[in-house]
């Protein structure tokens, strides 16, 4: 019992926490983003676990928390405006090649965060050659590139 | 490989798929009912009494045992001994042999006047002045599976007690 | 013996957990199901280790599972039907332009999956510019656009 | 860097490869084998009895001994102490240096009345009313590679044991 409540206690903190502290925390931009990563997970799995190191602690714990996920993705979706609230919604950074610097101010992007993603997926130069960008629920910046012909 | 529409080639098996959404289905509901069962106590660790949480007696009440059904390996469980209308102040309380060989008694309060083991069994002597006490064994299982141990308080009467270790 | 049956049962174990909770489960679309993944490994590895820290100990349990990798990757080559039921199928989500939305729906992808996917990869505007989306069966969505000359 | 076909570069070395196949298979061949050994008990945590649970008895029988062959560095394990035939209600186990240099005894059940280290060896006296009786010595290897203990029963009968303890 005391199992599935600690898995269930985490799942749910987690969550909040990870959706509350914005998409670009603790995206992996450099190594020590990577490796805080890893620490908090590798803390809260001493927190799952406590000291029990059988088998059927460990088993119990992964299921609750897949089966956890599995309800939450079959919640978002049944109930969109749930899935916007957990997974947030993708948001347009750069329009038409129009900065919109309010938007990047507050989810903490700058000009040189897509200019990497510029170069990084398509080899791009300036931001002038990028039609849209887009900041994505992971914390990825998407490119779109004008079309060169035209 | 298969070509689909002609052109796109693929290692897609849809009706393969589709067979085994409902196996995934399946899963999901075996999860459930894992998670439920974890909630009422087959796997340890709290959980309802009567399911993990288990209160035995002798016929006369004199002896009484608290302890869980369902242990983990290697994790710290207790077993509580209740001892009444005692006749004596060096009250004795057997175990057999599973007690000592596959659980790991880690401490017992009070601490026991002397121990003993022989004839496969272990024989904890206590020093109690009143006519009823309590006794806590802190064990650890140090075996997975099954374990029947036969509990003899100091009368001599004798309460099984049943317990299952999961690895 | 008792590490290398802990190794096997937990090998096992993670393989059924992971094809039975679908592709699209803890497929990292945002850092949440990443740092849960990495929850996962964790929480498996304790309950592998149990208070059993000596080398010998760690030693074994990387040879029994990779062994046991090794072993299952020789098998699914033998059998392809078993490879089949291990790791799945590739499966169409986008035909010719047409959403097949039965199996969105049972994989739990939706429109805005399909369409991150196209920005990420091909830097796609609309799903008209798309010719088949697949989802693998790592749970990555790919894109084949559309020819543009056509 | 090579060219391939005169136009792609790279730093392909295929005969290399194809030689390293074979090595690669027989390092498949050698994990088999460490995993099979392990099952059989040569790394210790279980395996078969005469592979790693040795018992051990004088040739009165009077003292045997049940141990592990094959332990690991600072996990815990057990060696149980048969006593037969008892003469003394005050028996004593006798274990030479080793036994307290290079191991941790965490616990004793039952507790000795006694413990004594002199002349490098380190004697526990015990309290036994009947004739025969079982001591447990819960351990910790605190030193890596192989343990050699002489045992000294109460009848001054004395019984090595060797154990290899993997870092």
């Amino acid at each position: 019992m005391d199992t599935i409540f600690r898995g269930a206690i985490i799942y749910i903190f987690l969550l909040i926490i990870f959706r509350i502290s914005g998409k670009r925390t603790l995206y992996d931009a450099t190594l020590f983003d990577f490796v805080l990563l890893l620490i908090i997970a590798e803390t809260t799995q001493q927190a799952l676990l406590g000291d029990d190191f059988s088998i059927v602690n460990g088993l119990l714990l992964i299921i609750t928390l897949i089966f956890m996920d599995i309800c939450l993705s079959l919640i978002k979706q049944k109930f969109k405006s749930f899935g916007k609230v957990v997974d947030g919604t993708s948001l347009i950074l750069l329009d038409n090649g129009k900065l919109l610097t309010e938007r990047m101010k507050k989810e903490r992007v700058d000009e040189g965060d897509i200019l990497e993603s510029a170069r990084a997926l398509h080899g791009l130069e300036h931001l002038s050659q990028i039609k849209y960008a887009i900041l994505e629920k992971d914390g990825k910046i998407t490119i779109i590139p004008k079309e060169k012909a035209s | 490989m298969n070509k689909h529409n002609g052109e796109l080639e693929i290692d897609e098996d849809a009706p393969f798929e589709k067979r085994f959404w409902t196996v995934q289905r399946i899963g999901w509901l075996i999860m459930l009912l894992v998670i439920l069962a974890a909630m009422f106590g087959f796997t340890g660790r709290g959980g309802l009494s009567g399911i993990n949480k288990i209160k035995k007696a002798s016929q006369s009440q004199s002896l009484v045992l608290e302890y869980d059904r369902f242990q983990r390996y290697q994790v710290s469980d207790k077993l509580t001994v209740k001892l009444q209308q005692l006749q004596t102040t060096a009250p004795t309380i057997t175990f057999s042999k599973v007690f000592y060989e596959k659980i790991r008694v880690e401490q017992v309060v009070p601490q026991p006047e002397k121990v003993e083991i022989n004839a496969n069994e272990i024989t904890y002597t206590f020093s109690i002045s009143q006519p009823s006490g309590d006794v806590i064994f802190y064990t650890k299982p140090m075996h997975a599976g099954s374990l029947e141990v036969m509990v003899k308080g100091p009368n001599n009467e004798r309460v099984p007690i049943s317990m299952f270790v999961y690895p």
